[in-house]
């Protein structure tokens, strides 16, 4: 192929850093979104210090921060908020989305549909490289004077109105990360309808194909209300509007000097009209990739495909009106609030379905425990806990006690940690041969996967008990409150468990650098999968497929009776 | 580049009847809808909240503004005629046309510049009240579209439009896409049009 | 105070608390059965299916009934929860007890202190305006208003009588607070520009507090009020003991709340 | 799409018209205006008129007569996700507490 030449020629900095192959944008969104994630990760691991050892200074570290953030070693509350809320931003929209969306996404949806490419390659260069200035800006607002945003990753208004300069920073660099986001939706949306490879019918595209499909119409159609809701912020920032201050504020003493008129709950809608389905865009491509992954590795076809896919269509749609539960305690009538509950409840039922698909595809089937595999059925229980806990959440009645506590914090980390991050894990290990032609370390694999395991369920399973006896998130000292004081404890054992949990991540990153030179190399098939993207070679050349890929058959033809092996790919004409 | 092995650049998907471009503009402009229908919703939430709204026509210049919608819709004319030119072959009509609605969107931007020139010397800013708040943020956010549009055009006008040589079907796409940017952009004054001024 | 919180929920002392509490003990028994039941079949799932030499997966599914009968049944609870439970309790806890039955309250959060405003005998809320706000007047009562003469104000502590419903109608001077009496399974949002009533009934009486329950700023964390639920007669000896014009004592810069000790 | 010259010149004909219908609406949205209806009757006459003239250009200058499906379906999924956030807030916050 003439093609592949061409790209031989191109200088470095166009292959690699300002790159238009997909491949390569996947890798750089991967690389970033996993930086991002230990970043947010170790913000978190600060704050554990303050919240299990109090007004206590920080040993060694403690010493390195300026006086802006620590004195004497002991943590500021200004500090604590600003870690609060980076880590609740990074962690979204720089470590999970980017890696699942942009570095998964990009890298295999083009492979499993069997395109050469991007429909729009210069338009997904170009939505990395704003996604990049984003990441710099949420970066760099940690240096300005007093500290980064502090107001909790909801930018809560007035509060966030009236913070320190951070706030602006943050509204920047959201609107970067929100353009980046749009962009890369158009292209997957155009990607998936329109550069199917011939033969591959909606109805046999993967599952992860499909769980990115839908996570890109979320995203087109629910980002744009955050970036209005953003640009208003900021206008009354920079501007001085009033469009989420109402009249009469008195802060610290002193008549706001404002217009007034505004509402602060105008925020709140337009946030959540975005934030409810980006936990969706969380949790849909993890679906995606455990459905791979469960029918890899049992050899069997997904228990339900069709029914599953109706659902996570269901999901998506849902997402959209069901924002305002997250409102139930500002005050709304109740219709209003029985109408959210309703809906609530009601997108509770397609979760069900997804999750018991998977759990019933196990059944009769010839189960390999490989490391991705462990991931995979790890994501089962956990966001099963997820699920379940957010059941109490989702009524009014019981919301009113547990409301803004640990137990919101427990019932979404579920949710995110143990179940959307831990299928992202599975997933690294299950494409790293493809990506690099070489497989990871299993012992380590395991060793990550069990320590993982044990911790993040130590980390985030007392944070329940915590909810029920009333401890409100976000608080710098919680030893101010009686109601809080009892479970200290477990504010300590929850500490040594999240520090344990960052102790258990070096095997992993042990094995992902290391296998790049020590890893078994691998032909193009090693895990004997169905789906296009293992047809091509291993790594993808410029332009993925040494032949133009035909497609017979659905995405999970596994041990098909009369076959002679096990696996029946999706592009093979004849048996094999 | 890679482009050349990607299918339905210029010509429409066998199914879905559409070229990648299209559909992707219409996606964009399906979120942009939502970013505008965003600010809409924030406009009726606080107008239905207010204790009292003044009317647009009787601090606003009605004139001015009605002037402006004849000057967006004819640029919105002139952008379909552009279109209809190249579908004609007829690249000198092209040409000109094109450059009538870059024109056209210019002046649009000059009278809008008038109009907050004059609210500025009469100490009206977006801090004075809500409605000027959210008058200022919705036509500005639409006069950037519009300055978007301009820089777009104009592109296709001088040097994007030497692939009309080679290239004429996709050349022709890439002038439909950024037509119906454009007339999205029209779509958008339609509305904010009644609901800031005369309202 | 430690006797009233532990590891579960805190003490229950408030009269619509029980309702809820049952509400929260259902569905976590229901939880913890549906997930210990379907995680047992996930072990036994992966432990008979695990692949081994002479073991093959089999291509055609078994066809389930049961999780047609689960999804039915889900469902069928959720709907059980929504009607039986959440909706009624809902309705209990939102609708205000009759005007004459209930003594009301004022609360104006600001960062970082609760504003206790009493109507006084006459059970009048004195005219309040944002121009007469200073150290000395949190609240900003106009007391030349003579609805305003009888008024008691207090700062972080909330004093009510035992077995007769309280209204607390809300309100913010600066930014969002959440208003959380831990026993008396009370939460509500504090909006500024609003003015959100919600109410209680204490069962029992004891020395509780107020907690914050949403980020309102550095403060946030000891924006601690005490809630002192008190015998009647008790609880009027302590409104007789401020009812002269005691203004609040202290300071309410941001900086430094001022606790009067209990 | 085939685009015979002899098709284009019947366009160009429905672009003339569609242009005057659309200076005509304005024309009458802003004289409506100045009769000082009641606040209900000035928004409904309004929107009508609004919606009329970007239905003309929503499907005329961009074709959307004669579009195909998949551009329909985008767009449905669109409008109804628009009217949920034009109009839930709106319910939702009916019943506020004004202080």
């Amino acid at each position: 192929m003439s093609e592949q030449h061409h790209s031989h020629d191109l200088p470095f900095w166009r292959k690699y850093i300002f790159s238009v192959d997909h491949k390569v944008i996947g890798i750089q969104y991967g690389i970033s979104g996993l930086l991002f994630l230990l970043f947010g990760f170790c913000l978190m691991m600060l704050m554990r210090w303050q919240l299990a050892y109090p007004g206590q200074p920080l040993p060694v570290l403690g010493n390195l921060f300026s006086e802006k953030f620590m004195v004497g070693g002991i943590m500021l509350p200004e500090f604590y908020n600003q870690l609060g809320a980076m880590h609740g931003t990074i962690m979204v929209f720089l470590g999970v989305v980017p890696l699942a969306v942009g570095g998964f996404g990009n890298y295999f949806v083009p492979l499993q549909i069997g395109a050469p490419d991007m429909a729009f390659p210069k338009l997904n260069m170009t939505s990395y490289w704003v996604y990049f200035m984003g990441g710099v800006t949420m970066i760099a607002s940690f240096f300005v004077p007093q500290g980064t945003a502090q107001s909790g990753w909801t930018s809560y208004p007035p509060l966030a109105d009236i913070a320190t300069v951070g706030q602006t920073m943050w509204l920047i660099g959201m609107v970067f990360l929100i353009t980046s986001s749009l962009l890369g939706s158009v292209n997957f949306i155009v990607t998936i309808v329109q550069l199917r490879a011939d033969g591959l019918s909606f109805f046999r595209l993967p599952f992860f194909v499909w769980a990115q499909f839908v996570t890109s119409f979320l995203l087109l159609l629910a980002f744009p209300p955050l970036e209005a809701a953003g640009v208003l912020q900021l206008m009354d920032r920079v501007a001085g509007t009033s469009f989420f201050l109402p009249s009469g504020l008195v802060v610290a003493g002193k008549p706001l000097t404002v217009s007034g008129g505004g509402n602060p709950l105008l925020w709140q809608h337009l946030f959540w009209f975005l934030a409810h389905p980006e936990v969706y865009v969380l949790i849909l491509p993890a679906m995606g990739i455990v459905a791979e992954i469960v029918a890899c590795n049992t050899r069997k076809p997904i228990y339900g495909y069709k029914s599953m896919v109706y659902s996570i269509v269901f999901l998506g749609f849902m997402s959209f009106i069901v924002w305002a539960h997250h409102m139930f305690l500002t005050g709304m009538g109740s219709k209003m609030s029985a109408f959210f509950q309703i809906t609530t409840m009601i997108i509770s039922i397609p979760s069900v379905i997804i999750l018991t698909a998977l759990a019933l595809s196990l059944w009769g089937g010839s189960i390999r425990f490989t490391t991705p595999m462990l991931f995979a059925t790890a994501f089962l229980p956990m966001f099963g806990i997820g699920g379940l806990t957010g059941l109490p959440l989702g009524l009014t009645a019981s919301d009113i006690p547990l409301h803004d506590t640990y137990y919101v914090i427990g019932h979404f980390h579920y949710v995110v940690a143990p179940g959307t991050i831990f299928a992202l894990f599975a997933g690294i290990y299950h494409w790293y041969p493809k990506v690099t032609g070489r497989k990871m370390s299993e012992i380590l694999g395991k060793i990550h996967f069990f320590f993982s395991l044990i911790f993040i369920n130590g980390v985030f399973m007392p944070m329940f008990i915590m909810g029920l006896a009333g401890v409100s998130r976000r608080l710098y000292d919680p030893m101010q409150y009686a109601h809080a004081q009892p479970t200290q404890p477990l504010n300590v054992f929850i500490s040594i468990c999240a520090w344990s949990l960052g102790l258990a991540q070096i095997p992993f990153i042990l094995n992902f650098f290391g296998s790049l030179i020590w890893g078994k190399k691998v032909d193009r098939n090693p895990w004997e999968s169905t789906t296009l993207e293992w047809s091509a070679p291993s790594p993808p050349p410029h332009g993925n497929f040494d032949h133009v890929p035909q497609v017979y058959r659905g995405p999970y033809e596994y041990s098909v009776p009369g076959q002679k092996h096990d696996f029946w790919p999706q592009d093979m004409a004849q048996e094999n | 580049m890679s482009d050349n092995l990607i299918r339905y650049i210029s010509k429409p998907h066998p199914v879905t009847g559409v070229t990648n471009a299209k559909l992707g503009i219409w996606c964009f402009l399906a979120s942009e809808v939502m970013l505008f229908g965003a600010l809409f919703s924030a406009y009726i939430l606080l107008r239905t909240g207010a204790s009292s709204w003044p009317r647009g026509s009787e601090i606003l210049n009605v004139p001015l503004a009605t002037l402006n919608t004849i000057i967006l819709i004819t640029s919105s004319v002139t952008m379909v005629m552009a279109w209809a030119s190249l579908a004609m072959k007829e690249f000198s009509k092209y040409k000109r046309y094109m450059g009538a609605t870059i024109l056209l969107a210019l002046a649009f931007l000059v009278v809008k510049s008038f109009e907050y020139g004059h609210k500025f010397e009469h100490h009206h800013f977006p801090a004075t009240d809500t409605f000027y708040a959210i008058y200022f943020t919705l036509t500005g956010l639409h006069g950037l579209h519009v300055l978007g549009g301009v820089v777009v055009n104009t592109y296709f006008l001088f040097p994007g439009s030497r692939m009309w040589e080679h290239e004429p079907e996709q050349f022709m796409g890439r002038i439909e896409c950024a037509g119906l940017y454009w007339h999205f952009v029209d779509l958008v004054w339609i509305f904010l049009f009644p609901v800031l001024y005369l309202l | 105070m430690t006797k009233y919180y532990g590891w579960g929920l805190p003490y229950n002392a408030s009269a619509y608390g029980a309702e809820i509490d049952r509400l929260i003990y259902v569905l976590h028994v229901f939880m913890i059965l549906l997930f210990v039941g379907w995680f047992a079949f996930l072990l036994f799932t992966l432990f008979k299916f695990r692949s081994r030499p002479g073991h093959k997966a089999e291509y055609k599914h078994n066809h389930f009934k049961a999780p047609t009968y689960l999804e039915v049944g889900v469902a069928l609870f959720e709907a059980v929860l929504l009607l039986g439970f959440s909706f009624p309790i809902a309705r209990h806890v939102r609708a205000l007890p009759p005007k004459g039955e209930a003594m009301e309250v004022r609360i104006v959060a600001e960062q970082f202190a609760w504003n206790v405003h009493y109507p006084g005998p006459d059970g009048v809320f004195g005219k309040t305006d944002i121009k007469l706000i200073g150290p000395a007047n949190p609240l900003g009562l106009d007391r030349s208003d003579p609805a305003a003469k009888d008024d008691i104000t207090a700062i972080n502590q909330l004093h009510v009588p035992v077995n007769k419903p309280v209204i607390v109608r809300l309100s913010s001077k600066d930014v969002i607070h959440s208003f959380f009496l831990p026993v008396m399974r009370v939460k509500q949002d504090v909006i500024p520009g609003q003015n959100i009533p919600v109410w209680f009934q204490a069962k029992a009486s004891g020395n509780f507090e107020i907690a914050c329950a949403q980020l309102c700023g550095l403060g946030h964390y000891r924006m601690r009020g005490f809630f002192i639920v008190d015998e009647p007669d008790k609880f009027s000896a302590w409104l007789a003991k401020f009812a002269p014009k005691v203004a609040a004592p202290a300071p309410a810069t941001a900086a430094a709340p001022v606790v009067p000790a209990v | 799409m085939e685009h015979s010259t002899e098709e284009i010149k019947k366009h160009v004909k429905v672009y003339i018209a569609v242009f005057a219908a659309l200076a005509f609406l304005t024309v009458v949205t802003v004289t409506i205006s100045y009769l000082h209806l009641p606040v209900f009757q000035a928004v409904l006459v309004a929107l009508v008129i609004a919606t009329i003239k970007g239905s003309l250009v929503a499907c005329f200058f961009m074709h959307l007569i004669s579009e195909k499906q998949i551009i329909f379906s985008v767009l449905l999924l669109t409008v109804v996700f628009f009217t949920a956030l034009l109009l839930l807030p709106v319910f939702t916050s009916g019943h506020l507490h004004v202080a």
